[in-house]
């Protein structure tokens, strides 16, 4: 089942390469069918999923190469269900969004995107670390080429910027996962779980890990790729970037640094959540002078993305909880705001905020949309940002009062910028002709954001079945996150 | 002195044997037919390696040895020279339109590439220093002709040139290391040698590791390890493309052979003076490949540099003296292979379509021809490491030998090199995708040459993906090392 | 004591002539030095008791390879040109690396034991040239062979890159002037009218 | 669906049929669904409010749905209806209608009627959730709501500059105050382990529970203190108290219902009645209450002063209601709770209905809100100035009106509290007394008395039309009597358990015992500040000129609000900017991209400059090369 | 006479054939000549050890290692006449249009 689910996209990339050779309305037709099939095929996972236990499901497992005790082992516990379900639920939309603003190589971007897919959701699929590891750096390939063909002008320094970035940032996690696993002996991501590991070697394993997470989240002071990708990458790329990718890196410390890597993990906090403080109210106040939508949203990213870090590492449920819940809202919200800019961009492409102004007066519809993905970016209760913010704060305040305290401060900033972007496009009288002769969303467009929409109020004003399927993962990752690993037996080689 | 006439068996080199004798016939052929006869000679040599490659699938492999210890035949040759083969046939498959197209073609071009690699089979089966040295030797010679074979061509002489040079004082330097091997045990046998190193507990005279550097030092040159690379990017940059494609590829596995047995056989009892030695060169390859290949614009000359650092993280998996090492140094050369020939071919290729070697070359390649920029896409991210394709499984055996060994500073130097250089085969897709066309890429491709890049994107894949098959053949061949 | 000052004797000439070989601004000159070097060894040779290859490099080598060198010389008639400034510049540098090459050499090969220290020790009841002989057909012979080739490899190489076509005059091909057939030689044309054949 | 429930969602229903479908259903349906919801709201609200308040019943306690769950963190939506509820209720629900109502007069040359009208019901949704929530969180969530239909409608004439700053500034300020109040509430989680009030209330009384907590610097401090003043930073962003005040001026770029509904009558209240809601915990800290009456006494004077010189018709209302919420804090700050919900009640009235006056005033002439270009309107306005004068009598204390009742039990609790604060809380509260009767006839002078100084303005004066004065009338009422009616709220134990007070705190029970003097002081005061608006606005009407010349540095410094937006500009907006510009362009440009990324990448650049210079193409540098490499491996390694 | 008089020797051919490699800057055939020398000195080198140890392999070694000077030389001459075909010219100076 998670396989299907897993490789299904790719089906759409065989079928692309062979039935829509020459026609690009094929290939976004098949596309978009396969993507919705994905999407429907992990509903059922979704159904079948029995948040009672913490243990991993729907495990799958076949040698691979026995060798080197590398295994084919997938499953899917409470912590990564909700991210393949926001994988292959923001896919479709991406597709969707890029129906008509993508017009060249159309085949090999719907190619791209579905490999993408397939790529992300094995990465959360993944419980051996070395397929988990080809998946997470399989996945730049694809996203390099989304930036580097379809970006926008200053793409390729964005796009290689991103690749060797992030392919720099991951590289020594290969190396802290084979030092772990002639420690450990296994590649297993739930034997390594348990596997005792001296105080020392976790450290340095952790910060192996770290920087590559790290550049993945992004934190300060690895996220200035961050913007220039995002700027730069087609709609659909950004939305995949901000709603998916960088969750990949705080699903990294969620299951490999904190579970396998306890005592470095507490020993480290004080980094963590330094370099989170610093990323939330640096970039809210680097966000504040952006001149660009999708720099202001994307500067934003790195904001939110401090939180995230901020309330996983504080160790207790509400912020655990928060920190999963709040990536699933950014994946919602900030992919909204990005298909949003995108809707825009596909007008009158430019994204200089100075360019727009008075756009509610042409465009309402739009503006209301915005105005309420601008409001659950703001984090204001009854959305679903609200209910991640508070529960990382609340985690936070109980794990560290004055962490909390200056994190607290990101809302204001956040609400300072965001709303800063609203009234500068929105707002106002229309100054100039472009804005003028704008027309509304159409009804393909108004559908991308309708089942956006209803997730930000279903998750804000009724969280409770998307907490309910973490609870008990998460409890247990507290269990191991308070564990002492070092002191029980000191396997270690070096 | 009574005069004993060496065991002979010549079953176990009819590999050799055929060789030989299919260059020396289409040797023969060419002088006969003249013009005419180029293309049977080209495709008769391909027949004739294929013959070859089967009689290395069918016989020996026993380890048995005939003319006294002088040419062994085990797996370990077994497996190389099939891919000795390999880096023989896939160069001269993509190479005939260029061969013909460039008038190198009076059949000479055939069978010298054959002598050469004759010579390296003769090196991998080596079982003692002199025929070491007469196979290198075979195998620079016909190389320094080969590189210089466009006669009329300023660069391709001037490479001939450097090559030979070079190659030269390679070669010296080798023979000189021999020579106080030889001085110092009184044989060139290679268990002959390590019997007398077991034999003396570790009371070894400075002039053994002197000696054992230099080959190494010889042995290096011919693998283009730093600092002994800087013929190599010269070299094929001059060199006729074609002939480029063999030799980043064909002396590279016989050299590494060479340094198995001289290395492995011949002196494990000094692994703690040759570990470190090749650490350095893998370091210095690493670091000139990684850092020097940025700077290039031609992208033969990028190769080039792109070698040198592959050979250092073969030299990675050599030096750390356990089997898992040296399957790993196996696994990598047979991936760097394929996806180094299957470049060249693309370059060749393009060649043929009037477009240069320049980088710039490439620029919109992907709009005009997405097939061809797809598998050079996929040798690149191959080349840089990026899975799901060969070239990460190939570093990941590396990484995880050297981690085992507990050579984690090495490792990680080698990871970081590897990011460094991801930014140039990166620069590649660059040019061919996000950039627009210059030219309209109108060329034929011939069907040998497509059956060579087609293959080698789809072995890419599959062993990116299903490397199981390679890793037993490469685990049963370093059996014998343990 | 004779054999000391035979040695020692050849031994500088050796050494003048190879500096001679690399030094001397005359390139004819260089290869006579070159020459005389081989001459000197082949006389250190024969005192070690090797005959055989005092011989051959008398043969060989000043019979061919020094002549070949001097052939290319003469042929290639290059101009002389002075030892450039830029090249005494780094003199000292290229001086200092060598010594230290020679120093290291020295140091450690002048370690290596042997325990028979006798020149000339080989059984010395069989000619030289008979010993090498024997092994060269037996122990040594697929060596050899290997020698054979690259001997065949280095002809016919030297061939391929010098030999340059000439415009031959046209020669009668008697065989492909049987095989001609009409349907060869003559093409039939169906001109229409007023347009002419092309 | 409850009836309770039906009193929230019912405007929100209206609010969501009308902003969802107002393009469909057209003006008039939309105006009228929403208030028709608002209707049955008010209507329900009033039921409700007879049958807990008046009727004694019991309160009313329903759990709807659990919101959030995550670990021991359970919280649920409620509805909690005790006395200061329900008096909320009707204040909120009814008033709301109100203004629903006038609006529709008021607003109806607008083309986005439909808006507004969703945005208003939408506001008293989330404001009657404010108050009916049983827990913190749901507080909260009607606190952000609130927030954000505050922004909308302040926002609502979206293309002028001025309206869409104003929007911003408010909910930025109210920000700064959630920050607090957020960080309260973490507080309250982390010391009781639940947000629900009774089960805090109840905890807080016992000894369950740490009593000093470490916070930040401030080191190991007292749990409630620390709490409650976290929650009362919140009050003063939503009730615009000193220091935070500065968005509520602003805000009255909105359309004028929205100044008399939200930033006078129920938004701004908001935090009166948070601290009054937990009373139980304020209840513990002297040091707390102590801060909310100084706050409290400071607003009140401070914005009275401001009051005095402002030229914008809802500014000086505007700066009136921030110092009338000054009154209630230092009134809740002494312990007089219920005297600072019966002031929240007959404020609403009388603020609402001076608002609307002003309303009126505004759209008799043309929008034009400066009162220097207006001037003897009565003639032209009699109801409008009518009833102005109402609210303005009710406002400045004028016996047995509303304010007269509600003010003079503030003053008389803090005097009678007996205490420092209490004491200068009474001296101020006594002067703003005074600035108050001042400004408030200032404006009905300046604006109905006198001579017409816009003469075609005054020219195409003319009375409102009914649904405006309609809810005018009503509210005069309200204003003549709520007074009178809500009387009984002041004495003792008719909250019954909503309010408790700690033993000793019973400056409510002294308040009806104090001396005669004291208890008509403040009407003497509004003989005072009549008497000086008169002579300086009637009378001799040049001198006001000549005063603000003569001390023009006092002039300007309350013309601009003590310079507060300045100095906020200065310390916190600029910098923002400059750092944020400044974190760009050095931190992420120069420094982190410039050094490092970038400056790595050129690095590798430079580092392969040199290797291809290195390799020069001169076979002996080569060779060279190769032998220094074999010397140094030989020297190394063998 | 001692086996090291010959080593030393040989060291000091190999050294003058290596620097005459690297310092030479005039034209290639002495360079050509300076990897003769360095053979040489390997020939002495085995020619004496093969006489020290009583052991006649030395000497059929320098026999082989002779023979495979002479291809060489043959092989690097006639690629040197290409060469100056090609650019008229064996200045050690101007085989540089390969670099970088």
């Amino acid at each position: 089942m998670l396989s299907l689910v897993t490789f299904f996209p790719l089906a759409g990339v065989l079928a692309i390469i062979i039935a829509a050779r020459n026609n690009a309305n094929t290939a976004r037709y098949i596309a978009l069918i396969v993507s919705l099939a994905t999407f429907v095929l992990s509903l059922r996972l979704l159904i079948d999923f029995d948040s009672s236990t913490a243990a991993f499901q729907f495990l799958e497992e076949s040698e691979w190469l026995p060798a080197y005790g590398i295994t084919y082992r997938m499953g899917v516990d409470g912590i990564s269900l909700p991210f393949v379900l926001l994988t292959t639920f923001l896919t479709p939309l991406c597709i969707l969004s890029s129906w008509k603003s993508v017009q060249k190589m159309v085949q090999e971007y719907m190619i791209a995107f579905l490999a993408l897919e397939a790529f992300v959701i094995g990465v959360f699929c993944a419980l051996d670390f070395i397929l988990f590891y080809i998946l997470w750096e399989a996945m730049l390939i694809p996203m390099f080429l989304l930036i580097g063909i379809w970006g926008g002008p200053n793409r390729v320094y964005a796009a290689l910027k991103f690749f060797l970035y992030t392919l720099a940032g991951s590289v020594l996690m290969l190396i802290a996962i084979i030092v772990m696993k002639y420690t450990a002996g296994t590649f297993s991501i739930p034997d390594l779980m348990n596997a005792p590991l001296g105080f020392n070697l976790q450290i340095w394993l952790f910060l192996g890990f770290f920087v590559s997470f790290a550049v993945k989240v992004p934190m300060w002071p690895f996220h200035t790729w961050l913007p220039d990708a995002h700027v730069e990458a087609p709609t659909g790329g950004s939305v995949i970037l901000a709603g998916i990718l960088l969750k990949m890196g705080a699903y990294g410390f969620l299951r490999f640094s904190i579970p396998m890597l306890p005592d470095a993990a507490r020993y480290f906090v004080p980094l963590i959540f330094g370099l989170s403080l610093v990323g939330v109210v640096y970039t809210a106040l680097v966000a504040l002078m952006q001149k660009d939508l999708k720099k202001l949203i994307a500067y934003s990213s790195v904001s939110h993305m401090g939180f995230v870090t901020i309330g996983i590492f504080s160790f207790n449920q509400q912020g655990l909880e928060g920190g999963i819940l709040q990536m699933i809202n950014h994946g919602i919200v900030a992919g909204g705001l990005f298909l949003l800019v995108g809707v825009i961009y596909d007008r009158m492409h430019t994204r200089e905020i100075a360019k727009f102004g008075g756009v509610v007066n042409v465009m309402p519809v739009y503006a209301v949309i915005f105005m309420l993905f601008t409001m659950a970016a703001v984090g204001l209760p009854g959305t679903n940002g609200f209910v991640g913010e508070f529960l990382i704060l609340l985690g936070a305040f109980l794990a560290n009062k004055g962490v909390a305290i200056v994190a607290t401060t990101g809302l204001v900033l956040g609400a300072a910028y965001m709303l800063w972007l609203y009234k500068k496009v929105f707002f106002g009288v229309i100054h100039s002709d472009e804005v003028q002769a704008l027309k509304d969303m159409d009804r393909r467009e108004m559908a991308i954001f309708a089942p956006l929409i209803i997730l930000i109020f279903w998750i804000g004003f009724y969280p409770g079945p998307f907490l309910e399927i973490m609870h008990t993962s998460v409890e247990q990752l507290l269990a191991q996150a308070h564990t002492i690993k070092a002191g029980t037996a000191a396997v270690s080689m070096y | 002195m009574p005069v004993q006439m060496p065991d002979i068996s010549l079953g176990l080199m009819l590999p050799e044997i055929l060789v030989a004798l299919l260059a020396m016939a289409l040797l023969l052929m060419s002088a006969w037919y003249g013009k005419e006869g180029r293309g049977t000679i080209g495709w008769m040599s391909i027949f004739g390696i294929g013959l070859a490659a089967l009689a290395i699938m069918i016989g020996g492999g026993t380890g048995e040895t005939t003319f006294g210890g002088m040419f062994v035949d085990d797996t370990f040759a077994r497996y190389m020279k099939l891919l000795l083969l390999i880096a023989t046939v896939l160069p001269l498959l993509i190479s005939f339109n260029y061969v013909h197209d460039n008038k190198m073609d009076g059949g000479e071009y055939y069978v010298i590439t054959l002598f050469s690699m004759l010579g390296g089979m003769f090196m991998v089966s080596s079982g003692d220093f002199v025929m070491l040295y007469l196979g290198l030797e075979l195998m620079s010679l016909s190389i320094y002709v080969l590189a210089a074979f466009k006669r009329n061509d300023q660069k391709s002489s001037e490479a001939g040139l450097k090559y030979f040079i070079l190659g030269s004082l390679a070669s010296g330097i080798l023979l000189y290391g021999i020579s106080l091997i030889y001085g110092s045990f009184g044989t060139v046998s290679y268990t002959g040698i390590a019997e007398a190193l077991a034999n003396s507990h570790g009371h070894v005279t400075p002039a053994v590791g002197l000696g054992m550097v230099m080959i190494v030092g010889g042995l290096s040159f011919k693998v283009a390890a730093a600092p002994f690379h800087m013929w190599a990017p010269d070299v094929y940059e001059g060199a006729p493309t074609s002939v480029t494609a063999f030799m980043a590829s064909m002396p590279k596995v016989a050299a590494f052979a060479v340094l198995y047995r001289v290395l492995i056989i011949t002196f494990p009892a000094l692994h703690s003076q040759w570990g470190p030695l090749l650490q350095f060169l893998a370091i210095a390859s690493l670091a000139v490949g990684s850092f020097a290949a940025i700077a290039q614009t031609n992208i033969k000359r990028m190769l080039a540099y792109s070698s040198i650092g592959h050979v250092g993280f073969l030299l990675i998996g050599l030096s750390t003296g356990t089997s898992d090492g040296y399957q790993s140094v196996l696994l990598y050369l047979t991936i760097y292979i394929i996806m180094n020939t299957g470049a060249f071919a693309l370059i060749l290729i393009l060649n043929r379509g009037g477009i240069g070697d320049e980088l710039t070359d490439f620029k919109g390649l992907a709009k005009k021809r997405p097939f061809l920029a797809v598998l050079m896409a996929t040798f690149m991210f191959s080349m840089g490491g990026i899975p799901p394709l060969a070239g990460f499984i190939g570093k990941l055996y590396i990484f995880m030998a050297a981690i085992k060994a507990g050579m984690i500073s090495i490792a990680i130097a080698g990871v970081l090199f590897s990011a460094v250089g991801a930014f140039y085969y990166l620069r590649v897709v660059k040019y061919m995708y996000f950039d627009e066309a210059k030219s309209d890429f109108s060329m034929p491709v011939s069907s040998a040459s497509q059956a060579v890049i087609v293959m080698s994107g789809v072995i890419m894949l599959v062993w990116g993906v299903f490397p199981g098959s390679l890793l037993s053949w490469t685990e049963t061949t370093v059996r014998m090392f343990q | 004591m004779v054999a000391d000052i035979v040695f020692y004797l050849f031994a500088t000439i050796t050494v003048i002539a190879a500096l001679g070989v690399v030094s001397v601004k005359n390139q004819v000159h260089s290869v006579l030095f070159l020459v005389l070097t081989f001459f000197t060894t082949s006389a250190l040779f024969v005192l070690l008791g090797a005959e055989f290859l005092a011989a051959i490099l008398i043969m060989v080598y000043m019979g061919a390879v020094a002549i070949l060198f001097l052939f290319v010389v003469m042929m290639l008639d290059v101009e002389f040109s002075a030892l450039k400034e830029r090249a005494m510049q780094y003199l000292p540098m290229g001086i200092a690396v060598g010594v230290i090459i020679l120093i290291e050499l020295i140091v450690i090969i002048t370690q290596v034991h042997i325990d028979h220290d006798a020149a000339g020790a080989v059984a010395s009841d069989v000619p030289n040239t008979l010993e090498l002989g024997r092994l060269l057909y037996t122990k040594y012979l697929l060596p050899f062979e290997i020698a054979s080739v690259i001997l065949l490899v280095a002809l016919v190489g030297a061939i391929v890159l010098t030999y340059r076509e000439r415009k031959r005059p046209k020669r009668q091909n008697i065989q492909k002037q049987m095989a001609r057939t009409p349907e060869q030689s003559v093409e039939l044309k169906k001109v229409a009218s007023g347009e002419g054949a092309s | 669906m409850s009836r309770e429930l039906l009193i929230i969602v019912a405007p929100l229903i209206g609010s969501m049929i009308a902003g969802l479908f107002g393009r469909y259903i057209g003006k008039a349906m939309a105006r009228n669904v929403t208030i028709l919801g608002m209707t049955v709201s008010a209507a329900l609200a009033i039921i409700v409010f007879f049958e807990v308040a008046v009727g004694d019943g019991p309160e009313i306690r329903k759990e709807i749905f659990s919101w959030i769950i995550a670990g021991d963190f359970k919280v649920h939506f409620g509805i909690l209806i005790d006395r200061i509820t329900a008096t909320m209720l009707i204040v909120v629900s009814g008033i709301s209608t109100l203004i629903h109502i006038y609006s529709v007069g008021y607003m109806a040359e607008d083309p986005h009627q439909p808006r507004f009208f969703s945005y208003l019901s939408f506001f008293t949704f989330a404001m009657l959730m404010l108050v009916t929530g049983d827990n913190f969180l749901q507080l909260f969530f009607g606190w952000e709501g609130v927030g954000l239909a505050s922004y909308l409608l302040i926002g609502f004439w979206y293309q002028k500059e001025s309206a869409c700053n104003a929007a911003m500034k408010a909910f930025l300020v109210n920000r700064v105050g959630d920050f607090g109040f957020a960080l309260g509430i973490f507080a309250i989680y982390m010391v009781f382990g639940t947000l629900d009030y009774a089960q805090v209330f109840q905890m807080a009384g016992t000894d369950q529970y740490p009593k000093t907590i470490d916070f930040i610097f401030f080191g190991p401090s007292p749990t409630i203190t620390v709490i409650t003043l976290l929650l009362f930073v919140g009050a003063m962003g939503k009730s615009a108290q000193f220091i935070l005040h500065t968005w509520l001026p602003d805000a009255m770029e909105g359309p004028t219902p929205v100044s008399a509904l939200i930033h006078a009558a129920t938004m701004v209240t908001a935090g009166v009645f948070m601290v009054c809601r937990t009373s139980p915990l304020f209840e513990l800290s002297e040091t707390s209450l102590t801060v909310v009456t100084l706050v409290g006494a400071t607003t009140a004077l401070f914005a009275a002063t401001v009051g005095l010189v402002q030229n914008d018709i809802k500014k000086v209302i505007a700066y009136s209601t921030c110092s009338q919420l000054g009154y209630m804090f230092f009134a809740a700050g002494v312990s007089a709770y219920s005297a600072a919900i019966f002031h929240l009640m007959t404020h609403a009235f009388f603020k609402a209905l001076l608002f609307l006056s002003a309303g009126a005033v505004i759209h008799a002439m043309h929008h034009e809100q400066d009162m220097r270009k207006m001037g003897g309107l009565w003639k032209k306005l009699p109801i409008t100035y009518t009833v102005m004068m109402i609210g303005t009598l009710a406002l400045t204390g004028f016996p047995y009106l509303a304010g007269f009742f509600s003010k003079d039990a503030i003053l008389e609790a803090a005097y009678a509290a007996h205490s420092t604060s209490g004491t200068i809380a009474w001296v101020m509260g006594m002067s703003a007394a005074v600035l108050t009767s001042f400004y408030s006839f200032r404006l009905i002078f300046m604006t109905f008395h006198g001579k017409p100084r816009d003469q075609h303005a005054y020219d195409h004066a003319h009375e409102a039309p009914w649904s405006i004065r309609f809810p005018l009338l009503v509210l005069a009422v309200g204003a003549i009597f709520a007074g009178m009616l809500g009387a009984p709220m002041v004495h003792e134990g008719w909250f019954k358990e909503a309010i408790i007070l700690a033993p000793g705190h019973d400056a409510m029970a002294n308040a009806h015992h104090v001396a005669l003097w004291v208890k008509w002081l403040p009407f003497g005061a509004f003989l005072v500040g009549l008497t000086l608006a008169w002579f300086l606005y009637i009378k001799v009407t040049t001198l006001p000129k000549i005063l603000a010349e003569t001390y023009l540095g006092i002039y300007k410094f309350l013309l601009n609000a003590w310079y507060f937006d300045k100095l906020y500009d200065k310390i916190f907006v600029e910098p923002a900017k400059a750092i944020g510009r400044g974190l760009w362009q050095t931190g992420d440009i120069t420094i982190i991209d410039g050094y490092g990324v970038n400056g790595i990448a050129a690095t590798c650049g430079r580092v392969a400059q040199w290797f291809k210079g290195v390799q020069t193409g001169y076979v002996y540098h080569y060779a060279f090369a190769m032998i220094v490499g074999l010397l140094v491996l030989v020297t190394v390694y063998s | 006479m001692s086996l090291n008089n010959y080593l030393i020797l040989s060291a000091l051919l190999f050294t003058i054939g290596v620097f005459g490699i690297f310092m030479n800057r005039r034209n290639v055939i002495i360079i050509m000549m300076s990897i003769e020398l360095i053979l040489l000195s390997v020939n002495i080198n085995f020619v004496a050890f093969s006489s020290y140890l009583g052991n006649i392999d030395g000497q059929i070694i320098t026999f082989f290692v002779l023979t495979v000077a002479a291809a060489e030389a043959a092989i690097g001459l006639a690629i040197l006449v290409t060469f100056f075909r090609n650019r008229a010219t064996i200045d050690v100076e101007e085989i540089d249009t390969l670099k970088g």
